[in-house]
């Protein structure tokens, strides 16, 4: 299988903080996985440290051919990640972010207005500012960003946060689509029964590190699973 | 003479001064280290 | 086997017994062995300080400059030559404050007034700004890797645009001043000439001596860190089996072994560590 | 890397218009400072037309630190720094762009706080080429200089103090500079202005230079 992500032992700080303290982690092409653990865990220092912005300073990291340790910007044209901040300028218009975003990424600004509106943002609020609009239609901007550039990896901390039920099933819908064209989606949640149920491959990272790497689990019902002694690498039932 | 005095006088305690705190600083953090490494190496 | 108090070693004491009795000599001969001058009359008994701190002042700056250079080229890049850059650059602005000080007295003595806009004594006070603010920048913390870098650039920069300053505080005094504040240099001779070349020896030790120990700080400050680091990372590690051994015992026997290495529950995790560096 | 800065400075020009921070805030500070000087000189009218070269070009760079600050503010709201650096963009085209945006602000404030010393200190114009071609390369030097500890400041702890305290002795010389090309321009005093606009031009070339070498490290360092 295509590996686009490997991580061994990799080290990464913020100040002197140890945020990631010794990653493994494989991804496949293809896959969509599921980052979970508590605040503070390092999934979103784990997503950042992917798209390059978090240095790897120690073990082994490559994301798309591409050796953090050697060059962690050399892998950025290629991935897009959509965080807690949605990285847009407040003053200016969703259309002219997305124009400014496409231009840098070398790509036809003539691919905003569809990736907009896919995501609901049309007629007035294309051109008001950012600013102006509410948490949630920003988030929707920021993922629109996402969907025009279509990037080989789609690293997304808490997509649904702030979503409506409806723009929840839409993004739902474009991820499982993106996986489909054979990107590859990396995630982290805490709404653990949706993302759950669109990933094929769950994480767990605590501490800085990943403590155990399942397959989905079975559609929940299991309640009260948590009583039950448990295995090493057995599947733990996500409770709604 | 008093301005030559004063010149003296100023150079001699601001090297003084940088001198000492420069000195504690390095014994603070010597006697901070394990024991049985007191060296600042 | 000594026990080292401090950062002194051979080294220092030697430097630092050395830079006592130079700076003594040079006091002896400075303050009371040499004569008044014929221009200057006592006044010149500065030109046994001033001359030689300006001197140490710029070799400061001009170290730091080197240092950061030799951290800015991949090839000789190493904290060392970081380390060198901010001792030398803290001990240089020592000496550019006693320039000043010093300078400003003797012009108060010999010219009445304790400031005037001489080119030289306008480029050493910005100088002294540009490191000051070199040494803020320094302070603020961060990642070292990324603080040595920065500052590295910065310190290149001030050095570089020391030509800059040059011309232009001397055209503009030149244009300012008519009445020229030059000194006619007094001839020194003899004994004066000994005790200025001593004075520049003592300065010279001193400036070695206090750029070592502040090195060795720098040494140690920059240990500390790592083996906060280290421990810090031990932590870090720590979170994830203490997170699983924190859950609510369900018995007294805490079982090692396949409950540690199972997952913990979302719920068991969620507890005891919130609001961290998410980031 | 000029495809790059195009749009990074157009992109500051555009949040510019749209907000109207700088025009509405730093040209009134700035004539607001021009006002005080006046206050503080008593309306000594020969004095003031003596020194309102001088006055001019501290109410610039005080301004420009202000337009600094602006220019990386809108680089630090809501991860605007991280899509910086996840865009792609040629960091020597980030540097060029951002330093065009302030140029182009610097200017705009120029023409009107050069209208207002004339309206309240009563200047006459000698040399109008060296008064403008020097403004401009001045400009150019007080933004590059800016733009590189802008950048460096906006990474750090106490950046709105830092920003002053490192600028400030490193753009001295232009202040210098600048006031001796316009104080000839203007024919107040009998100096060889182009020969201080010869520094002008060396200080804004390296720190161009400056910029372009080394915006890479500093983008993904602070």
């Amino acid at each position: 299988m295509d590996q686009v992500i490997r991580f061994r032992s990799a080290v990464a700080l913020a100040g002197r903080f140890p945020v990631l303290a010794g990653v493994d982690l494989d991804v496949a092409r293809g896959d969509v996985m599921l980052l979970r653990g508590a605040n503070g865990a390092g999934k979103t220092s784990l997503l950042r440290a992917c798209a390059g912005l978090v240095r790897v300073v120690a073990g082994e990291a490559s994301v798309l051919g591409h050796d953090l340790i050697q060059d962690q910007r050399a892998v950025r044209r290629q991935v897009g990640l959509v965080g807690h901040q949605t990285g847009l300028y407040q003053e200016m218009s969703p259309l002219d972010n997305l124009r400014f975003a496409l231009r840098a990424a070398r790509l036809g600004p003539d691919r905003a207005e569809p990736a907009l509106s896919t995501l609901g943002i049309t007629g007035r609020l294309l051109e008001a500012a950012v600013a102006d609009l509410s948490a949630g239609q920003r988030r929707r901007v920021a993922l629109s960003v996402l969907v025009a550039r279509d990037p080989e990896i789609w690293l997304l901390d808490e997509p649904h946060a702030g979503l409506d039920a409806e723009h929840r099933d839409l993004l739902d819908g474009l991820v499982l689509a993106a996986a489909a064209r054979g990107r590859t989606v990396v995630m982290a949640s805490h709404e653990a029964d949706r993302a759950a149920s669109l990933a094929r491959t769950i994480v767990t990272i605590a501490g800085g590190a990943v403590e155990s790497v399942t397959a989905p689990a079975p559609p929940p019902g299991a309640a009260g699973a948590d009583d039950r002694p448990r295995t090493a690498g057995e599947v733990v039932p996500v409770v709604a | 003479m008093s301005y030559v005095a004063g010149g003296w006088a100023a150079a001699g305690v601001l090297v003084a001064v940088y001198t000492w705190r420069t000195l504690r600083r390095g014994r603070v953090l010597v006697r901070s280290l394990p024991p049985g490494e007191k060296t600042w190496r | 086997m000594t026990v080292h108090k401090g950062t002194a070693n051979q080294l220092t004491r030697v430097l630092g017994a050395g830079s006592l009795v130079t700076v003594a000599l040079t006091a002896l001969f400075g303050l009371w062995l040499t004569p008044p001058d014929a221009v200057q009359g006592q006044l010149v008994r500065l030109i046994y300080v001033h001359p030689a701190a300006a001197t140490a002042c710029y070799v400061g700056f001009g170290l730091c400059a080197l240092a950061s250079l030799a951290y800015l080229w991949p090839r000789t890049r190493s904290r060392r030559w970081d380390r060198l850059a901010a001792a030398s650059a803290e001990v240089g602005v020592v000496f550019c404050v006693i320039t000043l000080a010093t300078g400003s007295i003797w012009g108060r003595g010999s010219w009445g007034v304790w400031w005037t806009w001489d080119a030289r004594l306008t480029l050493t006070a910005l100088l002294c700004a540009v490191f000051l603010g070199y040494l803020a920048l320094r302070r603020t913390g961060g990642n070292p890797e990324s603080r040595a870098l920065t500052s590295a650039i910065v310190a290149v920069v001030c050095v570089a645009l020391v030509p800059i300053d040059h011309y232009a505080t001397s055209w503009w005094t030149t244009l300012h001043q008519g009445d020229t504040l030059m000194r006619a240099n007094p001839l020194i001779h003899g004994s004066q000439l000994y005790t200025m070349l001593l004075s520049f020896v003592a300065v010279g030790l001193v400036f070695s001596w206090l750029v070592v120990h502040r090195y060795r700080v720098e040494v140690l400050e920059d240990r500390f860190e790592e083996e906060g680091f280290a421990v810090a990372i031990a932590e870090r590690r720590a979170e994830a089996s203490a997170a699983v051994q924190d859950r609510p015992a369900e018995s007294a026997v805490v079982g090692p072994g396949p409950a540690v290495a199972a997952s913990s529950s979302s719920a068991g995790s969620e507890m005891g560590r919130d609001g961290e560096v998410s980031e | 890397m000029w495809r790059d800065a195009l749009l990074v400075g157009g992109k500051d020009l555009r949040i510019e218009i749209r907000g109207r921070v700088a025009t509405m805030q730093v040209a009134p500070y700035a004539m607001l400072v021009l006002l005080l000087f006046g206050f503080a000189f008593d309306q000594d009218h020969n004095l003031l037309t003596q020194a309102a070269p001088g006055l001019f070009w501290v109410a610039v760079l005080l301004s420009s630190l202000l337009a600094v600050q602006r220019s990386f503010a809108i680089e630090a709201t809501d991860g605007t720094r991280d899509g910086l650096r996840l865009s792609g963009l040629d960091p020597a085209g980030i540097f060029l762009g951002k330093v065009a945006a302030v140029v182009i602000e610097l200017v705009a404030l120029e023409v009107l706080l050069g209208v207002g010393v004339v309206v309240l200190f009563g200047t006459r114009l000698h040399d109008p080429a060296l008064l403008v071609v020097s403004a401009l390369v001045a400009s150019v030097g007080l933004a590059a200089a800016g733009t590189v500890y802008g950048m460096i400041a906006s990474g750090v702890r106490g950046r709105e103090t830092l920003l002053p305290l490192l600028v400030l002795p490193v753009v001295a010389p232009v202040l210098l500079a600048a006031t001796q090309c316009w104080m000839a321009a203007l024919g107040s005093s009998t100096t060889d202005g182009w020969r201080w606009l010869s520094l002008l031009v060396a200080f804004g070339v390296i720190y161009l230079a400056l910029g372009v070498v080394s915006f890479s490290t500093l983008v993904e360092e602070t």
